[in-house]
C-alpha cells in the first residue's frame, strides 16, 4: 500500500497554495479596471456630443474625452488602493460571517482600534524624536511595527469582545447578537474616545510623517491629446496594495493550508460534527476573532498611513463599505472579499471622480455612498450570495 | 375527481435527484400514506407540493388549478394545510394564538375593519375564537390555550400542530410524520383522529408515516418511495407483500456478495489495541440523566450501559430521544441531571472536545462530514487531536483499508460524494481517533438495501476484529436487532425495555411498534 | 399575579396583597399622584420631584384597580397636573413631549422589529421623510427652489397657509408608508442580518439627500436646513382664555411661546393615543397575528396561506407612518429642521427604546422611550452639571484627597450617551433579552368560555411539565 | 417584583418629601451649550472650556457686589432635540441669566426661540448662519462674523493677489457651505471663473472629490470648514501634485492644521486663512489667552475658544452692568440682553465689540493670514496679509 504523504492532509505544497491568490488578484484587479475604464470612456464618448462637453471645455479647458482619459489611470490608482483597504476590512467580516454566521458590526471599531494603536505608537516614537534623520529602512522599519502592534490590540479587543459579549448570546437567535454588535460597536467609540481625550485632550489623531511615504513614484510620462500624463503613485498606495496582498495571501494560507485552518473551516461548516471531532469550538472562535480582528488592525494603520486622519468614528463608513464589499463579493468567502473590495472601491472612486464632471456639478462625490448602497441593494436582489458566494451547501 | 393531482414532479439539489419523476393521485376523501426509508424524499415532495420548494419538471394540478409556481401562501388557498416533520410551531404566540394563525385565510378582516374595529371585525374575531375553542376541544388542547406553545409537552405540540393546520378548514390535509415521538398508546388515538377527520369532517389526508401500524392501519392507498422514486403503489395487503418494498426496508442478505473481496484477502491491518479491558468490564455507564431541548424535556432519567466489545443498539420511534441520548452522552447537550461515567471518568460537565479525547467516537445522524472540504481535509479534521504524525499515518492506513473507495475520491469535495460514501467518510472520520466506544446515529439512513448491509457488516467487524464497543442508534430496528448484543427500546424519552438483542427482536410488543409486524 | 397563583407566602405577595386590598390602591394612587404634583408644584426646579410625579405613572399602571378608574386618573393627570406643572417649569413639558413623540417613533420601530422581526437600522429615515414633508411645504422652500442655500431674499411669502399643517400631518402618515413600500419592495426579500444592515444603508441615504439636495434644484437647503416652518394658529380668543385660566394657576403671565409648548404637547399626546390604540388593535388582529408568526417562523407561517412579502410591507408602513406624523410634527415644534437631527444615533436610539422596554410590549416601549429620554436630557445633563458645580467648588473627595477640581470634563457623564447605550444594548441582550417590561401573553381562552371561569384542570402531564419547562 | 418596586417607589416617596427647596438667591448662573459628546464636540468642548476660563478670570467684578457666579454647561450634542430640550431647562432656571451658545446653527435656530420667548441673552460664539440675527431677537448677538461677509473677504482677498479661477470646498455644514458659498458669489462677482463648488462630509479619504479638482488647475483652492478637514484635504491636494494656493476661514485658525499638512501646504502658491480672531501679535490679550488655555487644558485651543472666551466676557460684563443698574441687585432678564446689546467698544481677545441693532457685529475686523512655517510652535508668527473692517449687509 502506497503511504499516503501525512503533512498533506493538512498542507498542500505549501508555496502553491502561498502565491496561489496572487494570480486572482491580479486578475481580479486588471478585469474591473478594464471594465469600468471603458464603460466610463463610452459614457464620455457619448457625452461628447451634449452640454457636458462645453461645460468641460470651459471649466476644464479640454474636451471631456481627453478630460476622462487624463484623469483615468489615477482614479485607477485610488481605486485599486481604496479597493485594498476595503478588501483588507472586508477579510474581516467573512471570517467571521464564514464561522458564525454572524456580521460582527463591532468590526468597525475593532478597525478603528488598530488604527489608533498604530498611530499613537508612532506618534509616541515621534514625540521621542526616533524620526529625525532616520533612514529609510528604519522608516519601514517602524511602519511595520506600528501595524503589528496595531494588529495585535485590535485582534485582542476583537476576542475580548467575542467572550464577552458574543459567546453567551450564540445560539440565541439571529438578531440578539446582532444587537449585542451594535452596543459594542457604540461601547468602543466612545471608549477610544474616552481613552484618547483624557490622555491627549483630543480624539482625533494625526499620522505622524516620516519616511518616504508621501513621495511619489513615477512610472512614466507620456503625451495625450497634446498634454503631458504623467502617470506616478505614492509609496503609501504601494504599501498599502503590498501590504493588503500580502494579509491576503497569508490568510488564505492559514486558512487553507493550515491544521487550525481547515479546523476554522470545519467549525463554520458544521459546529457539532467538529466537536466530535475533538476541536475545541470556541478556540476556533477565538482564533477567527483575533485573526478577523488583526486583519482589521492592520487595514486601520494602513488606512491611517494612507489618509492621515483618524478619529473614533473613523471606522463607521469604512467598516459598512467592507461589509458591503464582503457581502458584493459573497460573504463568507475570502476571495470575494477581495473581489468585492476591488469593485467596490473602483466603483466609487470612478462614481466620486466622474460624476461631478458628467452632470455639470449637478451631483458630487457625496453620491458615491448613495451608489455603495444602490450596488449593494441591487447585488442582495439578484444574487443574495454574492458574486462569488456559493449557493450549495448553505444553511437554509 | 382527484382532489390532488401530481404528474412527473422531479426535484433537484444541485447534482441530487430528491424527487424524480413522481406520480401521485389523491382521490376525495382519501387516506393516502407516503412511506419510504429516511431520505428518500418523502418531506421534499411535501415541501414541493406545498410551494416551498418550486419542482423543477412535472405538473401539480389541485381542483383543475395548477399549483406549479405558485407560492406557498397561494397554495394555502386552495384549501390545502400541513405539519412539519419536526414541529414547527409559533414557540412564543400562545396555543389559542397558533390556532387563530391557522385561520388566517379564513378571516377575511382587513386593515380600515382591523382599525376601525367594526362590528364585522368583532364578529368575526368571536366567531375565531370560538371555532378555535372549539377546535382546542376537539384535539384535547382545553385549558392549555393561554399556555405559549414552547411550554408545551411533545406530545400536546404535535396536536397543536394539527389543530392548527384544521383552523383552515383543509380540505387536503398533509401530515408529516404526525405520530413520530408518540407512544404506541398516543399513535393508536391518533390513527382514531385521522380517520374522525376523514369520516366526519370530510378531509382528505396525505400522510408521510413510519409506524406501519397507523399506516396499514388506516390507509386507503399506499405510495412508496424509495430514492425519490415511487416503488410500489397500492391498498395496504399490496404493499406488505411486495418484494420490493420489504427489500428497501429490510434489506437483503444478498447485498453482501457485493463487499469488497479484495480488502478481505488482505491481512488486516489492526488499530494498535488499547490496553484491553476485561470483556464484559462496564465501559460506558449512564446514570438517570435528564436532558431538555428548548422547553422539551427529551430525556427523563435515561440509564444504560455498554460493556467493553458489545454492540448495543437504541430503538424506539422519531422523537423517542435516541439521538438526544448520544448527543448527551458526547456533550452536544448538557445533561440537566445525572452522571455519565466512560471507564469510571466522570465526563458529564466536559465540553465536547474533552469527551472525543477521553475516547468517545461520535458519528452524528445525518453523518456531518463537512461538505466544502475534500475527503482528505475531512480526515485531517478527525485527527485533529493527534500530533504524532506516523500515528494519524497508521490510523489513515486503516481506514483505507476498511474503505478502499475513500483513497480514490481523496481529493473529492465531501459535498459531491455519494450518500453510502458521506456516511463510509463519517465512520472513518469517527474511527480516526481510534475511539474506546463508537456512537453510531443511524448509519443506514437513506442507504440503498445493498449498503446498509455493508455498513452493518463494518461495524461487526469493527466490533469482531478490533473490538470497539459500540452504541448503535437505529431507525431499521429490524436490522441493528439482528447484529446487537444487546438492545433497549425508548420511547418519549423513557427506557421502556431493555435486555438481550434477540429477546427483544421477539417481544410482540416490539414487532407491532417497530417492526410493522 | 404569579405570587397569588403558585399560593407561596412570600414577603413581597404580602405586601402586594396589602396594597391591593379593598379600595387602598385607589387611595394610594390618587395620594401618591397628588403628593407628586405638590411636590413638583412648589419645587419647580427639583428635579427628584418631577421623577417622583412620573413615577406615579409606574404606580398606577402597576396597581389593581377598576379599568375605569385607572383611565380617569391618567386623564387628570395628563390633561390637568401636566400642564399646569409644564408651563410652571417649561422644561418638563418638553421632557414630556420628547417622550411622546420618541415613544411613537418607538411603537412605529416596534411593529417592524417587534411584531414582524425585522430589525431596521435606518428608522429614522421615515421620520425625516415626515419632517422634511412639512418642512417643504410649510416654508418659503417652494419660492426658493433657484436659490443657493443660505443667499435667500428675505420677506418670501409661505407657500401653505400655516393650518395646512393638519392636512400634512395626514399626508405624513400616507407618504411615509409609501416610502416604507418603497424601500419595502426591493429588501424584503432579504435575510434578517442583511436588512438590518439594508435598511442602515437606506436611513444614511436619506440623510445624505437631505444634505445634498440643495442642487440643482434647492429642495432640502442642504446643511443649513429648512427654516423658519409654520406652526398652526392659535386661536386668540382660546389663547386669552387659557391665560385667564392660567396665569394664576402658574402665578406669573404665560406668554404665546409657552402655550405652543402646551399644544405641541397635546398635540403629541393626541397622536400617541392614536397610535397606541393602532398598535392594539392590530396586535390583536389577523394582521398582528400573521406578523408575529412570520417572526417566529417564516416556513410554517408562509405555509399557514400568511402572504410573507404583503404582511412585511404592511409592517414596515404601519410602522413608518408612525414616524411620518412624529416628523410633521417635529418640523412645525422647532420651527426648523436639519440633516443633523436625522442621524444613524437617532436610529439606535429609538431601537435602544424598544429593546430596553421590551421588544413587542407596548407598555415596555413606552417605558423604555422614558427612561431613555429621562436618561439623556435630565439625569446624565444633570450630573455633568452637578460635577460641574463641584469642580467650581473647592470640595475634594474625601478618602482619596482628590480635588473635585482637578476632575477632567472628558469624565462628563453626559459626553458618554453612546457607551451607555452600548452597554445597555449588551447587557439586555445577555441577561434580559425580554426588556424591562417584557410583551405579555395574551389570555384569550378564559374570555371566550365565559361560562366556565374556573381553569380546568389540565391534563396531568401537561401542568406540571409546562411550568417545569418554562422555569 | 411589581412588589418590589413598588416598596422602593414608597420608600422613596418618604425620603423625597423632606426635600426642601434650595435657597439660591446670590446664585448667578451662565449656561453654555454646545456638542461636548459626539463628532463634533472637539469644538463644542473648546468652546466650553473657552467660556469656563473667561468665567474664571472674569467673574470678580459680580463676586464683589456679592453673587456667586458659576458656570452651567449643557451638552446639546449638536442635536436641536437635545439643543432645545435644554434651552427650555435653561430658561426655565432663574439664576441663569445668559447662555453662550451653541456651535451648531441647525441647533441654536430651534434653540433660541426659546431664550427669546424668556428675555434670556444669548451670545453665539460660532453660529455664522444669517439666520441666527436676521430674524432680529434683542437677546440674541453674536461675536462672530457673519457667512456673507467672511467668505466675501476671502474671495476679494484672492482677487487682489490676481487669481483668476478658483475651486470652492466646503465640509458640508451649515457653516462651511455658507461661507464658501458667499465666496463663490463674490468671486463670481469680481470675474473670476468658479471652476467647481462642492461639498465632502469625507474626512479623510479625498481622493475621488480630488479628481476634478486637479484636472481644473485652478489658481487657487477655498476649502469652507475646520481645520482637521481642511489640512488632510490640502495635504492630499497637494500629493496629488497641486501647486496653487490654498485658502480656508476662521475655522483654519489652529496651530495644528499645519501639524497635519506638514510643509508641502506652504509650498506653491501658498496657504491663507481668513478670520475675524485677531492674531497674538496684535492683541495682547489673545496671547494670553492661548497661554492661559494650554495651561488649564493642556492643549491649544481649537476654533471658537477665543469666541468662547469673549462670548462669556460679553455675558458677565452685561450682567455687570445690568446689576449696577439694578442697583446691586439681582438683574432681571430683559435687563441683562438689553445690556448685553448696549455694549459699546467692548475690549475682547477677538477684538473690539459692538452689536448693531439686529445683534451682528457692527464692525468686524477681518485679516487675511498667511500660514508661514510649518512649524505649529510658529503658528501665532503668521503673517497678516490684509486687514479689512467690514461691516454686515444691511
Amino acid at each position: 500500500m502506497i503511504a499516503v504523504p501525512i503533512r498533506r492532509f493538512y498542507q498542500n505544497p505549501s508555496i502553491r497554495e502561498l502565491i496561489r491568490p496572487l494570480g486572482q488578484i491580479i486578475s481580479f484587479s486588471a478585469a474591473s479596471s478594464v471594465v469600468l475604464s471603458l464603460l466610463i470612456l463610452l459614457v464620455a464618448l457619448v457625452l461628447r456630443g451634449t452640454a457636458v462637453n462645453e461645460y468641460a471645455l470651459s471649466h476644464y479647458q479640454v474636451d471631456i474625452l481627453t478630460l476622462t482619459l487624463k484623469n483615468l489611470p489615477q482614479v485607477l490608482i485610488d481605486g485599486i488602493t481604496l479597493g485594498f483597504v476595503y478588501a483588507a476590512i472586508a477579510l474581516g467580516y467573512t471570517m467571521v460571517y464564514g464561522v458564525l454566521e454572524f456580521i460582527n458590526f463591532a468590526h468597525s471599531e475593532i478597525f478603528a482600534i488598530g488604527a489608533f494603536v498604530g498611530v499613537e505608537v508612532l506618534i509616541a516614537m515621534n514625540n521621542a524624536g526616533v524620526f529625525t534623520g532616520i533612514s529609510l529602512w528604519a522608516a519601514y522599519g517602524f511602519l511595520i511595527i506600528a501595524i503589528l502592534v496595531g494588529m495585535v490590540a485590535a485582534g485582542g479587543t476583537a476576542v475580548l469582545m467575542e467572550i464577552v459579549a458574543y459567546r453567551p448570546l450564540r445560539g440565541a437567535p439571529r438578531l440578539v447578537p446582532l444587537i449585542s454588535a451594535i452596543g459594542v460597536s457604540f461601547f468602543l467609540q466612545d471608549l477610544i474616545r474616552l481613552v484618547e481625550s483624557l490622555t491627549t485632550g483630543q480624539f482625533h489623531r494625526i499620522f505622524p510623517t516620516f519616511g518616504n511615504f508621501d513621495k511619489r513614484l513615477l512610472i512614466s510620462n507620456f503625451d495625450i491629446a497634446g498634454t503631458t500624463l504623467e502617470l506616478n503613485i505614492q509609496f503609501k498606495s504601494i504599501i498599502v496594495i503590498i501590504a493588503a496582498v500580502v494579509m491576503l495571501m497569508l490568510l488564505n494560507y492559514i486558512v487553507n493550508a493550515t491544521k487550525i485552518g481547515t479546523a476554522i473551516r470545519a467549525v463554520a461548516q458544521d459546529r457539532a460534527s467538529a466537536s466530535l471531532m475533538g476541536i475545541n469550538i470556541n478556540l476556533c472562535v477565538v482564533v477567527t476573532f483575533l485573526i478577523g480582528g488583526a486583519l482589521g488592525g492592520a487595514a486601520g494603520v494602513l488606512y491611517a498611513l494612507k489618509f492621515t486622519r483618524i478619529d473614533p468614528f473613523v471606522g463607521f463608513f469604512p467598516g459598512l463599505k467592507a461589509f458591503t464589499a464582503a457581502v458584493l463579493g459573497g460573504i463568507g468567502n475570502l476571495t470575494g472579499a477581495l473581489l468585492g473590495g476591488l469593485v467596490l472601491g473602483l466603483l466609487e472612486t470612478f462614481a466620486g471622480s466622474y460624476l461631478y464632471i458628467f452632470t455639470m456639478g449637478a451631483a458630487g462625490a457625496e453620491y458615491k455612498d448613495i451608489l455603495a448602497f444602490a450596488i449593494l441593494i441591487i447585488v442582495l436582489i439578484f444574487r443574495p450570495s454574492g458574486l462569488l458566494g456559493e449557493q450549495v451547501g448553505q444553511k437554509a | 375527481m382527484a382532489l390532488l393531482e401530481a404528474r412527473g414532479v422531479t426535484k433537484r439539489f444541485g447534482g441530487l435527484l430528491a424527487v424524480n419523476k413522481l406520480d401521485l393521485t389523491v382521490e376525495a376523501g382519501a387516506i393516502v400514506s407516503i412511506i419510504g426509508p429516511n431520505g428518500a424524499g418523502k418531506t421534499t415532495f411535501f415541501n414541493t407540493l406545498t410551494g416551498l420548494y418550486r419542482p423543477d419538471e412535472g405538473h401539480i394540478v389541485c381542483q383543475g388549478h395548477s399549483l406549479v409556481g405558485l407560492r406557498p401562501d397561494q397554495i394555502a388557498k386552495f384549501s390545502i394545510a400541513r405539519t412539519f416533520q419536526n414541529i414547527r410551531l409559533f414557540a412564543n404566540m400562545t396555543v389559542m394564538e397558533n390556532i387563530l394563525v391557522g385561520m388566517h385565510t379564513r378571516l377575511f378582516q382587513d386593515m380600515p375593519n382591523v382599525l376601525l374595529r367594526s362590528r364585522k371585525f368583532k364578529l368575526e374575531e368571536e366567531q375565531a375564537h370560538a371555532r378555535a375553542a372549539e377546535l382546542m376541544a376537539f384535539m384535547g388542547l382545553t385549558g392549555v390555550g393561554d399556555e405559549l406553545a414552547s411550554s408545551l409537552p411533545y406530545g400536546v405540540q404535535r396536536r397543536l400542530e394539527i389543530a392548527r393546520s384544521l383552523a383552515a378548514d383543509p380540505k387536503l390535509l398533509l401530515l408529516d410524520e404526525p405520530t413520530a415521538g408518540m407512544n404506541p398508546q398516543e399513535s393508536c388515538e391518533a390513527m382514531i383522529l385521522f380517520q374522525k377527520l376523514r369520516d366526519q369532517l370530510g378531509i382528505t389526508i396525505l400522510l408521510i408515516e413510519h409506524d406501519m401500524k397507523v399506516v396499514m392501519g388506516i390507509s386507503d392507498r399506499i405510495t412508496v418511495i424509495d430514492y425519490g422514486e415511487k416503488i410500489a403503489e397500492g391498498a395496504p395487503h399490496e404493499i406488505q407483500s411486495n418484494t420490493r418494498v420489504i427489500e428497501a426496508y429490510l434489506g437483503s442478505g444478498a447485498a453482501a456478495a457485493l463487499t469488497n473481496k479484495e480488502s478481505e484477502a488482505r491481512r488486516p491491518i489492526q488499530l494498535e489495541k488499547s490496553p484491553a479491558p476485561d470483556a464484559g468490564a462496564t465501559l460506558l455507564s449512564i446514570e438517570n440523566i435528564d436532558s431538555y431541548y428548548g422547553h422539551i424535556h427529551a430525556l427523563k432519567g435515561i440509564s444504560l450501559e455498554v460493556k467493553a466489545g458489545e454492540i448495543v443498539t437504541l430503538i424506539g420511534a422519531n422523537g423517542a430521544g435516541k439521538s438526544t441520548t448520544l448527543r448527551t452522552i458526547s456533550g452536544l447537550v448538557r445533561a440537566r441531571q445525572g452522571k455519565i461515567l466512560l471507564r469510571g471518568q466522570n465526563i458529564t460537565k466536559l465540553p465536547p472536545h474533552d469527551i472525543v479525547k477521553a475516547g468517545v467516537g461520535h458519528v452524528p445522524e445525518g453523518r456531518g462530514i463537512f461538505p466544502r472540504l475534500t475527503v482528505r481535509e475531512n480526515l485531517g479534521v478527525g485527527a485533529f487531536i493527534i500530533n504524532d504524525q506516523p500515528l494519524v499515518q497508521r490510523r489513515m492506513e486503516y481506514v483505507f483499508h476498511l474503505f478502499p473507495l475513500l483513497k480514490e475520491r481523496l481529493d473529492q469535495k465531501g459535498g459531491t460524494l455519494s450518500g453510502g460514501e458521506q456516511q463510509m467518510l463519517a465512520i472513518a472520520r469517527g474511527l480516526i481517533l481510534n475511539p474506546k466506544i463508537l456512537l453510531l446515529d443511524e448509519p443506514s439512513m437513506g442507504l440503498a438495501p445493498v449498503l446498509v448491509d455493508l455498513i452493518f457488516q463494518i461495524i461487526e467487524k469493527l466490533n469482531k476484529e478490533d473490538g470497539i464497543a459500540i452504541l448503535l442508534v437505529e431507525q431499521n430496528a429490524h436490522m441493528a436487532l439482528q447484529y446487537a448484543h444487546r438492545a433497549y427500546v425508548l420511547s418519549t424519552g423513557q427506557i421502556v425495555l431493555q435486555g438481550d438483542a434477540r429477546e427483544i427482536a421477539q417481544n410482540p410488543q416490539v414487532k407491532s411498534a417497530y417492526l410493522g409486524g | 399575579m404569579a405570587a397569588i397563583k403558585s399560593g407561596k407566602a412570600s414577603a413581597s405577595s404580602i405586601v402586594n396583597n396589602f396594597l391591593n386590598q379593598g379600595k387602598r390602591p385607589y387611595f394610594l394612587a390618587s395620594v401618591y399622584l397628588a403628593l407628586g404634583t405638590l411636590l413638583v408644584y412648589f419645587n419647580p426646579l427639583n428635579m427628584a420631584s418631577f421623577f417622583f410625579l412620573l413615577s406615579s405613572a409606574f404606580v398606577i399602571y402597576k396597581l389593581q384597580m377598576h379599568g375605569g378608574f385607572k383611565l380617569a386618573i391618567t386623564a387628570v393627570a395628563l390633561l390637568i397636573i401636566v400642564p399646569i406643572i409644564g408651563i410652571r417649569n417649561i422644561f418638563y413639558l418638553e421632557v414630556i413631549f420628547q417622550i411622546s413623540v420618541f415613544a411613537a417613533l418607538a411603537l412605529g420601530l416596534n411593529v417592524v422589529v417587534g411584531f414582524a422581526g425585522l430589525l431596521d437600522l435606518g428608522y429614522v429615515a421615515f421620520y425625516a421623510v415626515g419632517a422634511y414633508l412639512w418642512a417643504f411645504f410649510g416654508s418659503q422652500q417652494m419660492f426658493l427652489l433657484a436659490e443657493i442655500p443660505g443667499t435667500a431674499p428675505s420677506g418670501t411669502p409661505f407657500f401653505l397657509p400655516a393650518d395646512m399643517f393638519y392636512l400634512f400631518a395626514f399626508l405624513g402618515i400616507v407618504v411615509a408608508a409609501l416610502t416604507g413600500i418603497l424601500l419595502g419592495l426591493p429588501v424584503l426579500r432579504l435575510r434578517g442580518d442583511y436588512l438590518a444592515v439594508v435598511t442602515l444603508g437606506f436611513g444614511e441615504v436619506i440623510r445624505v439627500l437631505a444634505n445634498n439636495l440643495d442642487k440643482p434644484l434647492n429642495i432640502t437647503n442642504g446643511p443649513q436646513g429648512i427654516t423658519p416652518i409654520q406652526r398652526p394658529t392659535l386661536p386668540e380668543g382660546l389663547l386669552n382664555s387659557l391665560r385667564v385660566l392660567m396665569d394664576p394657576l402658574v402665578g406669573r403671565d404665560v406668554s404665546q411661546g409657552e402655550f405652543y409648548n402646551l399644544f405641541f404637547y397635546l398635540l403629541a399626546l393626541l397622536v400617541i393615543i392614536f397610535v397606541i390604540i393602532v398598535v392594539r388593535r392590530l396586535d390583536d388582529s389577523k394582521i398582528g397575528r400573521a406578523l408575529t408568526a412570520i417572526r417566529e417562523d417564516e416556513t410554517a407561517a408562509v405555509s399557514m396561506g400568511i402572504p410573507l412579502t404583503r404582511m412585511k410591507l404592511t409592517a414596515f408602513a404601519v410602522g413608518a407612518s408612525f414616524a411620518g406624523i412624529m416628523g410633521v410634527m417635529f418640523a412645525a415644534n422647532r420651527t426648523f429642521v436639519s440633516p443633523e437631527s436625522f442621524s444613524f444615533m437617532q436610529s439606535i436610539g429609538v431601537l435602544t427604546m424598544v429593546i430596553l422596554g421590551g421588544i413587542g410590549s407596548i407598555p415596555g416601549v413606552i417605558l423604555g422611550a422614558a427612561v431613555v429620554i429621562i436618561l439623556n436630557l435630565q439625569v446624565l445633563q444633570g450630573l455633568s452639571l452637578y460635577l460641574s458645580q463641584l469642580r467650581q467648588s473647592e470640595a475634594v473627595i474625601p478618602i482619596i484627597d482628590f480635588a473635585w477640581k482637578n476632575l477632567s470634563t472628558q469624565l462628563d457623564p453626559a459626553k458618554y450617551q453612546r457607551m451607555l447605550f452600548g452597554i445597555i444594548l449588551i447587557l439586555m441582550m445577555i441577561y434580559r433579552p425580554a426588556g424591562l417590561i417584557p410583551a405579555a401573553r395574551r389570555k384569550r381562552e378564559l374570555s371566550t368560555r365565559s361560562k366556565d371561569k374556573k381553569k380546568p384542570i389540565t391534563p396531568s402531564s401537561t401542568a406540571a411539565e409546562a411550568d417545569h419547562g418554562a422555569a | 417584583m411589581m412588589k418590589k418596586t413598588l416598596t422602593v417607589v414608597l420608600l422613596l416617596a418618604v425620603a423625597l418629601i423632606p426635600v426642601a427647596v434650595l435657597a439660591q438667591g446670590g446664585t448667578i448662573k451662565i449656561a453654555t451649550q454646545s456638542p461636548l459628546s459626539g463628532g463634533q464636540s472637539a469644538i463644542g468642548v473648546d468652546i466650553k472650556n473657552g467660556a469656563e476660563l473667561a468665567l474664571e478670570q472674569l467673574k470678580a467684578p459680580l463676586e464683589k457686589m456679592g453673587f456667586k457666579v458659576e458656570l452651567a454647561p449643557y451638552d446639546d450634542q449638536a442635536n436641536p432635540d437635545n439643543g432645545v430640550a435644554n434651552s427650555k431647562n435653561i430658561v426655565a432656571d432663574p439664576t441663569i441669566l445668559a447662555v453662550v451658545g451653541h456651535y451648531n446653527s441647525g441647533v441654536q435656530i430651534p434653540s433660541s426661540e426659546n431664550y427669546h420667548s424668556a428675555n434670556l441673552a444669548n451670545v453665539s460664539p460660532a453660529n455664522t448662519n444669517p439666520k441666527v440675527t436676521d430674524r432680529g431677537y434683542a437677546e440674541v448677538s453674536r461675536i462672530v462674523g457673519r457667512d456673507d461677509v467672511q467668505g466675501v473677504v476671502a474671495a476679494q482677498f484672492v482677487h487682489s493677489k490676481g487669481m483668476k479661477s478658483a475651486y470652492v470646498l466646503h465640509d458640508k455644514t451649515a457653516y462651511g457651505q455658507g461661507i464658501a458659498t458667499f465666496f463663490q458669489q463674490e468671486a463670481k462677482k469680481l470675474g473670476m471663473k468658479v471652476q467647481g463648488f462642492e461639498g465632502t462630509e469625507e474626512k479623510a479619504n479625498f481622493d475621488a472629490i480630488l479628481a476634478p479638482v486637479i484636472a481644473a488647475k485652478s489658481d487657487v483652492i477655498f476649502f469652507g470648514g475646520i481645520y482637521d478637514q481642511a489640512s488632510v484635504f490640502f495635504k492630499q491636494a497637494r500629493e496629488k501634485g497641486y501647486k496653487g494656493m490654498f485658502i480656508s476661514d476662521d475655522g483654519y485658525d489652529s496651530p495644528e492644521a499645519v501639524s497635519i499638512g506638514g510643509p508641502a501646504l506652504l509650498e506653491g502658491g501658498g496657504l491663507y486663512y481668513t478670520t475675524v480672531a485677531g492674531p497674538a501679535k496684535l492683541y495682547p490679550g489673545t496671547a494670553k489667552f492661548q497661554t492661559d488655555f494650554k495651561a488649564k487644558y493642556g492643549a491649544d485651543p481649537r476654533p471658537f475658544a477665543a469666541q468662547g472666551y469673549d462670548s462669556m466676557a460679553i455675558c458677565l460684563k452685561g450682567i455687570e452692568e445690568a446689576a449696577k443698574a439694578a442697583g446691586n441687585k439681582l438683574p432681571a432678564r430683559k435687563d441683562v440682553a438689553a445690556a448685553v446689546r448696549k455694549l459699546k467698544d467692548f475690549n475682547g481677545i477677538t477684538g473690539k465689540i459692538n452689536f448693531n441693532e439686529k445683534g451682528d457685529l457692527t464692525v468686524a475686523k477681518y485679516f487675511v493670514i498667511q500660514v508661514i512655517s510649518p512649524d505649529p510652535a510658529k503658528w501665532n508668527d503668521n503673517k497678516i496679509d490684509k486687514t479689512l473692517d467690514i461691516a454686515p449687509p444691511k
